[in-house]
């Protein structure tokens, strides 16, 4: 079972970003979804700290100390693109003003829940950043992570055993194995798997039922 | 490509549903979408709900629209100058609703309205007949009133520039109201002064970034206005 | 009794206002305190639609359309002033960030509650504007106006029969008459009476003791 | 004349007491007024309880005042990064209070305070562990949590240029917490890498007008950052 590599998760993902969508891309994964969006499509993207249509990462000797993305990394701003305060950007967000935000995960349950800022209850200093946010306030929610744990235990589960970061908030997650809808009273619903990969394969990588259209 | 750039005023207001709140920028004439207002006229949406500092002036703009009985309710902090005759006549008549509301508290419901806060805590009106009826609650000492988010269907903005991704510049105290309601409505329509090639405004100096603004349409103010 | 006139009334009110205040002022008499501000001290003026650094009017051949006071007349902007939305400019004044408002009234009671904005409980359409946020915003609230109105009765009392704009808020009141600090379980204490005014007259035409010093 | 412009980090930090709120701008380096931070470890103030969007990096500005005791608890949405070494040291030792905050949630909490709201609802954290204890209510069929206004003794913050009525702009994603901060101080202190003459900077275009701002000092941030 090969499945997506990460880039192809990415690039599978941003395939389905329709033209003129306002998007938040989380750190990680989440963030290579910025480079697969077609040139001739314009996806707006947004960063929490400020940044209405961001663009790739600079030539090294183009930097800009002043202008980093959310995960503090050296980016560009797009022709149309503007700056904001956090209130202000929080507001995009919290108001429901962005039609996407893509996170990573430790953990998706089929009603949507997520997890992924705190490993337990007992995590001394978690960072929750602004994905609690996010997940409470975008149009839609989308996980972008490998199906498995590094030690081969589901991600896609019942209930969450994690702490959470937003509850019935994800309405879509793309895997390593293929994408999957979160439908409401039903659950985990495939949409398409990767090349080569077999739905008992995937069910069987799986911590709930994943069923078919 | 993104174009919310418009090219007629039938364009710009389609859509637009009877019983729609519409959130109306400006303040006096400043910042005030008259070019738009004209067109909702024409476009002929009735049982409105109109949220606007001002209850209108003269026989023109806002004031048409409520002598043309297409206004159920509004939502101002000042409805009543030397020029709001129509307004006057239609209220004394029972034939409009009214709901005043404390300038600084309608300009905070609607910027809450676009931030994702369902209702908050203002002293404003604390002790007035304003607070009736009104929760009210004590934080470290003081008395404060809880007032609501208030949100648009639709509102009408008055920038200065504006380009294709709906950017928006305002100038002088022409920006009153209108980022507020630009973010507060679900159709926001801007008629601008000039229209901008994407990537002139200074990404410093977007007023209102384009993410508000769902259309944008160019206006002839005029000389005096230029 | 002659007392002051109105421009001596805001000239009388200026000459109190230190430099360094940033100060709004209500539509009338107040409007015109900004006049009786030397030129060699700053005083930085606010206006609710979205003006820091107010100045005076302009020439009748250098009037900006875009440029109004919240009393709708043309104004100008002194070099370091500066524009913002609504929302931030009632921040200014419901945040505690405006040093003084001055507002005109129908009456001041001695606990310092005012009524400026409905002439009675039945008014069918009373325009409230910013007073209410004023009011309970700004750090001080002054009150200028005549002592009494047009057919004589007294402005100052010992409660409003008018509905009230914000309880317990006026700090001090100039009037034809002089100046009077409204002062915590006391009431009207006088500051300093206009020229050839008697204290005896003053109390005679109040509505509520008047204390000395 | 109105001058906040000061020469010195002393002037800049004078009145600073034991106990204060300081409010620290930027995220990650950027916007952040390291310079600033400097001149507070300087003046000595101590069991201070800091909000910042990071807690710390490496063993310098931030991370160095909690390594010296000066902190008694910070507020902050992502206290683990790779360099926090020193606050995950003192968290672990039981020396250092943490209080975590939604990042959404900690702006519009300096905001409220800023604009006399002294609390408010969100959808932030509902149903997460970060609720535990909060007050709940729905509106419209969603459910809420209240937060509350956080106020700032002091704000130091980073601009890009300033001036000596206190108006301020800020250079691309420096602008960041340092509106909002600036907005929540009682004591607002600002670094600028340029000072501007009076009427040079645009008066649509101030970020933070000068009555959000007691004091306004110069800094030479290096040539990577002009």
């Amino acid at each position: 079972m090969q499945g997506f590599d990460r880039k192809a998760m990415a690039a599978r993902l941003a395939q389905d970003i329709p033209e003129g969508w306002y998007v938040n891309l989380g750190i990680g994964i989440p963030t290579m979804v910025g480079d697969y969006v077609p040139l001739d499509r314009e996806v707006i993207l947004h960063s929490e700290n400020g940044i209405l249509g961001m663009g790739p990462a600079p030539a090294k000797d183009k930097v800009d100390p002043w202008l980093v993305n959310a995960g503090k990394q050296a980016v560009t701003l797009r022709a149309g693109g503007s700056y904001c305060h956090h209130a202000d950007s929080f507001a995009m967000i919290r108001g429901g003003h962005i039609d996407l935000c893509v996170l990573g995960a430790f953990e998706v349950a089929q009603n949507g829940d997520i997890a992924n800022w705190a490993t337990s209850e007992n995590d001394t200093a978690p960072a929750v950043g602004g994905a609690m946010d996010l997940g409470a306030g975008a149009k839609r929610l989308w996980v972008i992570m490998e199906h498995t744990t590094k030690d081969g235990r589901p991600k896609l589960v019942e209930a969450c055993g994690y702490p959470l970061t937003t509850p019935r908030a994800v309405k879509r997650v793309y895997t390593n194995l293929g994408v999957f809808d979160v439908v409401a009273e039903k659950g985990f619903v495939v949409v398409d798997l990767a090349p080569g990969v077999l739905l008992e394969q995937v069910q069987a990588a799986s911590g709930a039922v994943l069923h078919t259209q | 490509m993104i174009n919310k750039i418009v090219q007629s005023m039938a364009e710009a207001m389609a859509g637009i549903k009877d019983g729609s709140t519409v959130l109306i920028g400006g303040f006096g004439a400043v910042g005030q979408p008259d070019e738009l207002i004209e067109a909702l006229i024409e476009h002929g949406a009735r049982d409105l709900v109109c949220v606007a500092n001002n209850a209108g002036n003269g026989r023109v703009g806002l004031a048409k629209l409520m002598e043309l009985g297409r206004v159920r309710k509004i939502i101002c902090s000042f409805p009543r100058s030397a020029g709001s005759v129509v307004f006057e006549e239609l209220y004394r008549a029972g034939k409009i609703e009214l709901e005043i509301v404390p300038q600084g508290t309608m300009a905070e419901r609607m910027r809450a309205a676009g931030a994702g806060v369902p209702a908050f805590f203002t002293a404003t009106s604390v002790g007035t007949i304003l607070a009736n009826g009104k929760e009210q609650r004590d934080f470290n000492g003081r008395t404060y009133v809880m007032e609501h988010a208030l949100k648009g269907d639709v509102a009408l903005v008055e920038g200065w520039e504006g380009d294709r991704w709906g950017n928006l510049t305002y100038r002088a105290s022409g920006r009153n109201f209108n980022p507020v309601m630009a973010m507060a409505a679900d159709l926001t329509i801007a008629q601008v002064s000039h229209i901008r090639e994407l990537g002139d405004l200074v990404p410093e100096n977007v007023h209102t970034p384009g993410i508000f603004v769902s259309r944008v349409i160019q206006v002839d103010r005029g000389p005096a206005w230029a």
